[in-house]
């Protein structure tokens, strides 16, 4: 390990750290928003709206996001002609799967609490909206945690796909300099420390929280 | 003749093909506490769930002080106001505190201030003996508390009148005593009440008329005094059977 | 980009590391000797699998191009059956020196940092730096590339290498293949591709609506199979293939039955390097 | 509709042998996911049940363990096992058996931890029960605890296997040909006769990947819904 | 005098610096069944536990036909199979159909043929009334039918004595009198049988001796009629008071 070679090669690897985090960050932001639209319409049954929210959740699910990139960056442009932004795509990308996932963990969260917390809120004369957003919804979200910890996680490692699609997060640091320079070893060593600062904070302070959660488990 | 509260007439409830309930009619006055027994299965928790609206009615209506309960209608969060629901199992809403549990209802849905819900709160915690638990969680406390602190929640709202679904049935008998102690006083102060329970003892002591319900019909409706020693019906005879055992030891054998 | 003055101050570092590694490597060798792969009956080539017309795979789902015939001859003169192991421009240096592959033969430009990693044998083809770009709008000279435009190019090809160097204050999108980038650049992603002259100019003379505008970017370099640093046999016997090829001018047979159909006549000249002498 | 077809580069797909060498990608992702599951299952069990010790050193190394699997991308680890084995130890891996033993070292954290939960939440009176009824500990592992736990495992390791063949397209980084590279590939070759080849290689390669997965979820859930009660 | 079966001498058991068992002692004879009644937390689900070695004493002793209780022993697993044991909570073995439930114990830890040993489950399951269901999983019964299998799954390795920990605890009023109705036949029977319970009028029937535990210590022993009309000490009476209610109804006021 070269010692010279690692302190030279910090500067890119905090570039990739921060486009890491961007569009980890992004991404994860319209995947809770998507997640918790998808999440409502399939608990509420909407009509029309619950159908497609069910196919796009299985289709998400069901493929790797390195397709769903391509499919984004590579295909759709030779379909429509537009010229689509790399972080745009990525950003999409992983905000499109992480709703399917995060729309899965919400309405789980929302299915655990018990249906007797809706009938006593409504016996209580409440109406079915005060009782979803007095009783349920703060249930469901502290149910959500321990899924939604690993749904960060997840989301933030997907991000190492990127680089498919000419995004210099991490990773593609790494694979470029081992291209480049081939200091394999340096490259390597380097992208794991990235990683472990982006990820096990997430990991420990996640860990906390559902322990905590835990702890306090509703019920009896 | 004391005010009709609650009138059923002629309810049918199936749940698919299965007849639940079938023409089945009663009138509540002010006041008044009856205790529905009958085996299980038999409808006692439909029917209390269809007073309540939380089941919709194939035929029939219900009626609280004349106004009709409807799933569907507009003012239903309105008229469930006044119906006061204590469950099976301990439904008390698990993120909230005890006095949370309680005043939220009241705050929400009837727009009182806190201050004076908070206060209305704390005197009938204190009646149930539970004021020292009202900042804790429903998880901290056992099993007859939580169920006491559902009373309180429900009566809280002034309802008009209570139900009870076998509120001790997932209870250990200390805690059952408790609960139902808590009943009792509410029956002595005249609260209007339909209790579902298999506690017959507590039954008898409670009730100012009991209906036994078997296949969804009323099969026998009497003073309780009546109804435990001289049941009229067979079919009640036989339940009421079910709690009494014949002695199988002669005690003889000395050891 | 940023990349530049990091990579100059490391060029040296990385060469001693690859010294000290290969010392290091030396008794328990992580090549094999030409012995070794004469007794194993095959040898494994690093070939592009994406790159037409030089290392791709047909519909039939045989490997083709320039770079795959001479691999072809080679494994035939050797005796061995041939093993093509599909590589990317990136991971090439590693392929060789973690013993992946026997040779590379794929569109390797000889560079000195590389030199310093594996080795060279004799060239078999002229190489320089192109840039294509759509015909509309031609960049001839890199000074036309705007603050805001951006420039593709393959990771860890010359054209990398030579930009970060040289131009950094251009904006390069990376691309980790050949057909990734040949597709985000037909997109729109870039203003210009940067790559092998050999490469833009197929790409131009196939494709409709694409210039190469800047046919020579930098020095003039040499295309050349390598091997891993200290395989001096093979490494030996690769030469002495080359120059022996020369007498059956194999090289131009190579051209005409993988690259004419491409570049034409015209480029023939130009292109082909007999017997590993630049003339 | 023929326009479509051309332009999007579906007619490609049927040029030679290109639609069996897709598949034969496919393969390739399908078999190193199988493979890797059934290691995982086996090791996993060994792993898991090492996780209920309440020995700290155990408890420790598991703990790292786990986290690192879980915190680290599967590409880094590729990269680690497949170029850093090479540069650190001098090993040197087939990039399939590379893949390998990244699936692997992952699944069988994901494994062990399902196996772990799954024991633990065998209810204490089953282990009581048995004990009462006379048999002895090892009696009641493999006749009440074991075959209890298993069912519990398996919709939980078909979902694994999903998640590692979604995984898979990474494993073209490490130079296996699997199904992206053949699309490349044949995106390549026609790039003069079928220039928006892209697209319908993509499309084709989603929808390979989503009819491989799709029934194993469902297979998964239903499996999950019927040994629920 | 009959046989004893069961000694306890003197046990001590405490969880942490929880004394929970202080110096009981009890002898169980052959052929006879004791009632163990006392408050929620006294101790009665801990003195069975304790009895099946499932959980360890810190003093004195318990000896099942002279031969000393020890989980720690080699042989505790052969002194197991004479005591049977059944739990509130119907622990059967969910991957097992019933038949199987029953003779998993008797093949693996007696080794006693397969045939014979459905043979005799297949009696038993007759006894009961649940033939029929020999071949159903568990999640496909009822909770009192989950409960007679438990108790024939105990049968079928012939114990010396029986343990029933609150077995209709969990269970509706129905499915509580078909499995008390099953214990019943067994002590007509002349089973030795130690019994946890909340049903007063079971105990009554079905006792040879009650014993009333409370704070740990035996507090009272007695003949059941003796008990329960005129308990010797004022906590047992006090105990028996909870099941009995006050009426609140004067049932003068006409509807
Ligand atoms: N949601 C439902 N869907 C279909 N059938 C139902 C549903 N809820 C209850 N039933 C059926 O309706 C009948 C009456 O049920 P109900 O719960 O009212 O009985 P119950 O008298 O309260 O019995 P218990 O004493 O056991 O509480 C039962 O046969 C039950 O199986
Ligand atoms: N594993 C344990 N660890 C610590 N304390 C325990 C444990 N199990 C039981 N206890 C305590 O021991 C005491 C006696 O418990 P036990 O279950 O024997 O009571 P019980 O008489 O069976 O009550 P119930 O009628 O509620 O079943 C209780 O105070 C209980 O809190
Ligand atoms: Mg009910
Ligand atoms: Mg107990």
């Amino acid at each position: 390990m070269n010692w010279d070679v690692i302190v030279s090669y910090l500067p890119l690897y905090k570039d990739g750290l921060l486009i890491t985090l961007y569009t980890g960050w992004f991404g994860i932001l319209i995947s809770i928003v998507l997640g918790l639209v998808t999440a409502l319409i399939v608990h509420f049954k909407v009509p029309v709206l619950k159908t497609i929210a069910k196919i796009y959740i299985e289709i998400l699910r069901n493929t790797p996001l390195l397709i769903q990139l391509f499919f984004i960056y590579y295909g759709i442009p030779k379909l429509f002609g537009i010229v689509t932004d790399e972080l745009t795509c990525g950003i999409v990308g992983l905000g499109l799967l992480g709703g399917a996932y995060m729309a899965e963990t919400f309405r789980s969260g929302i299915e655990a609490v018990d249906t007797i917390q809706m009938e006593s809120a409504l016996s209580l004369g409440m109406t079915r909206r005060q009782a979803m957003f007095h009783i349920i919804l703060p249930q469901a979200v502290t149910y959500s945690v321990p899924a939604f910890v690993a749904n960060l996680i997840f989301l933030l490692k997907e991000t190492s796909v990127f680089s498919c699609i000419s995004i210099l997060e991490l990773m593609f640091t790494a694979k470029d300099r081992i291209a480049v320079s081939s200091t394999t070893v340096e490259s390597l060593f380097l992208v794991v420390v990235f990683y472990l600062i982006v990820l096990l904070p997430v990991s420990i302070i996640g860990s906390v929280v559902e322990r905590r959660l835990r702890y306090a488990s509703f019920g009896n | 003749m004391a005010d009709t509260v609650l009138t059923i007439n002629n309810i049918n409830k199936s749940y698919g093909d299965n007849l639940i309930l079938n023409g089945l009619s009663l009138d509540v006055h002010k006041g008044e506490v009856i205790v529905i027994i009958g085996p299980s299965g038999c409808g006692k928790s439909t029917l209390l769930r269809c007073i309540n609206a939380l089941e919709p009615i194939q035929g029939g209506e219900i009626r609280l002080d004349g106004e009709l309960i409807d799933g569907n209608s507009r003012n239903i969060a309105q008229i469930r106001q006044k119906i006061g629901m204590v469950f099976q199992n301990y439904e008390l809403f698990p993120h909230k505190t005890v006095l949370q549990n309680i005043i939220l209802a009241p705050m929400k849905v009837q727009k009182r201030s806190k201050d004076e819900v908070t206060e209305e709160a704390e005197q009938l915690l204190e009646r149930v003996g539970l004021l020292d638990k009202k900042d804790s969680y429903p998880r901290q406390l056992s099993g007859g508390q939580k169920q006491r602190v559902a009373i309180v929640r429900a009566l809280c709202m002034h309802p008009e009148i209570m139900l009870f679904d076998e509120v001790t049935a997932a209870l250990d008998p200390e805690m059952v005593r408790e609960v139902l102690d808590t009943m009792l006083e509410l029956a002595k102060n005249g609260s209007t009440m339909l209790i579902v329970t298999h506690e017959m003892n507590f039954a008898r002591a409670i009730a100012d008329r009991v209906i036994f319900l078997d296949g969804g019909e009323i099969v026998e409706e009497a003073d309780p005094e009546d109804f435990f020693t001289y049941p009229k019906t067979e079919r009640a005879q036989k339940f009421l059977d079910t709690f009494e055992y014949e002695s199988v030891k002669h005690h003889d054998n000395e050891y | 980009s940023k990349a530049t003055d990091a990579d100059k101050g490391v060029t040296e570092a990385v060469a001693d590391a690859s010294n000290n590694a290969d010392n290091g490597d030396s008794d328990d060798t992580i090549y094999r000797t030409l012995d070794q792969i004469k007794k194993s009956g095959s040898i494994k080539i690093g070939v592009f699998s994406d790159k037409n017309p030089f290392g791709f795979v047909d519909e039939n789902g045989e490997y083709q191009g320039y770079d795959v015939y001479f691999a072809r001859r080679i494994a035939k003169d050797l005796g061995v059956e041939v093993e093509f192991v599909s590589t990317e421009a990136a991971n090439r240096v590693e392929a060789l020196q973690t013993g992946k592959v026997d040779i590379i033969l794929a569109n390797f430009t000889v560079t000195e940092e590389r030199a310093q990693q594996v080795d060279f044998a004799l060239p078999y083809m002229n190489v320089a730096l192109g840039v294509v770009s759509p015909s509309d709008k031609a960049i001839t000279d890199l000074s036309q590339i705007g603050t805001d435009d951006a420039v593709i190019v393959i990771s860890g090809t010359t054209a990398e290498i030579y930009l970060e160097e040289n131009n950094p204050e251009i904006t390069l999108k990376k691309y980790d293949t050949y057909s990734d980038a040949k597709t985000a650049f037909e997109n729109g992603q870039g203003v210009a591709w940067a790559n092998d002259n050999t490469e833009v100019i197929a790409y131009a003379n196939t494709v409709d609506g694409y210039t190469v505008g800047i046919p020579k970017l930098g020095s003039d370099d040499t295309i050349a199979p390598a091997v891993t640093k200290g395989n001096e046999s093979l490494l030996n016997w690769i030469n002495d293939e080359i120059k022996y090829l020369a007498d059956e001018q194999f090289f131009h047979k190579d051209y005409e039955e993988t690259l004419v159909d491409t570049y034409g006549k015209d480029y023939e000249e130009e292109l082909v390097v007999e017997g590993g002498v630049i003339k | 509709m023929q326009a479509l077809v051309t332009d999007l580069g579906f007619d490609v797909l049927f040029k030679g042998t290109n639609f069996t060498r897709l598949l034969g990608g496919m393969w390739v992702t399908l078999k190193i996911s199988l493979i890797s599951v059934a290691l995982s299952i086996v090791l996993g069990i060994l792993l898991g049940v090492v996780m209920t010790f309440k020995n700290p050193v155990t408890k420790a190394i598991c703990r790292v363990y786990l986290e690192i699997v879980r915190i680290m991308p599967q590409l880094v680890l590729l990269f680690i096992v497949y170029y850093g084995s090479a540069r650190l130890i001098g090993l040197k891996f087939e990039p399939e058996f590379a893949a390998v033993i990244v699936f692997t070292f992952w699944g069988t954290a994901e494994m062990g931890d399902l196996v772990r939960g799954a024991l633990q939440s065998i209810p204490k009176h089953q282990y009581e029960s048995a004990y009462s009824l006379g048999l002895n500990r090892s009696q009641t592992y493999f006749s009440i605890v074991i075959p209890q736990t298993i069912r519990r495992l398996m919709p939980l390791s078909i979902n694994l296997v999903t998640r590692m063949i979604k995984t898979t397209p990474l494993i073209v980084m490490i130079e296996v040909v699997e199904a992206t590279k053949v699309a490349r590939q044949i995106i390549d070759a026609n790039r003069v006769a079928s220039p928006n080849a892209a697209f319908g290689l993509f499309f084709v390669i989603f929808v390979l990947y989503f009819a491989v997965c799709w029934p194993i979820s469902l297979l998964a859930s239903h499996l999950e819904k019927k040994w629920s009660n």
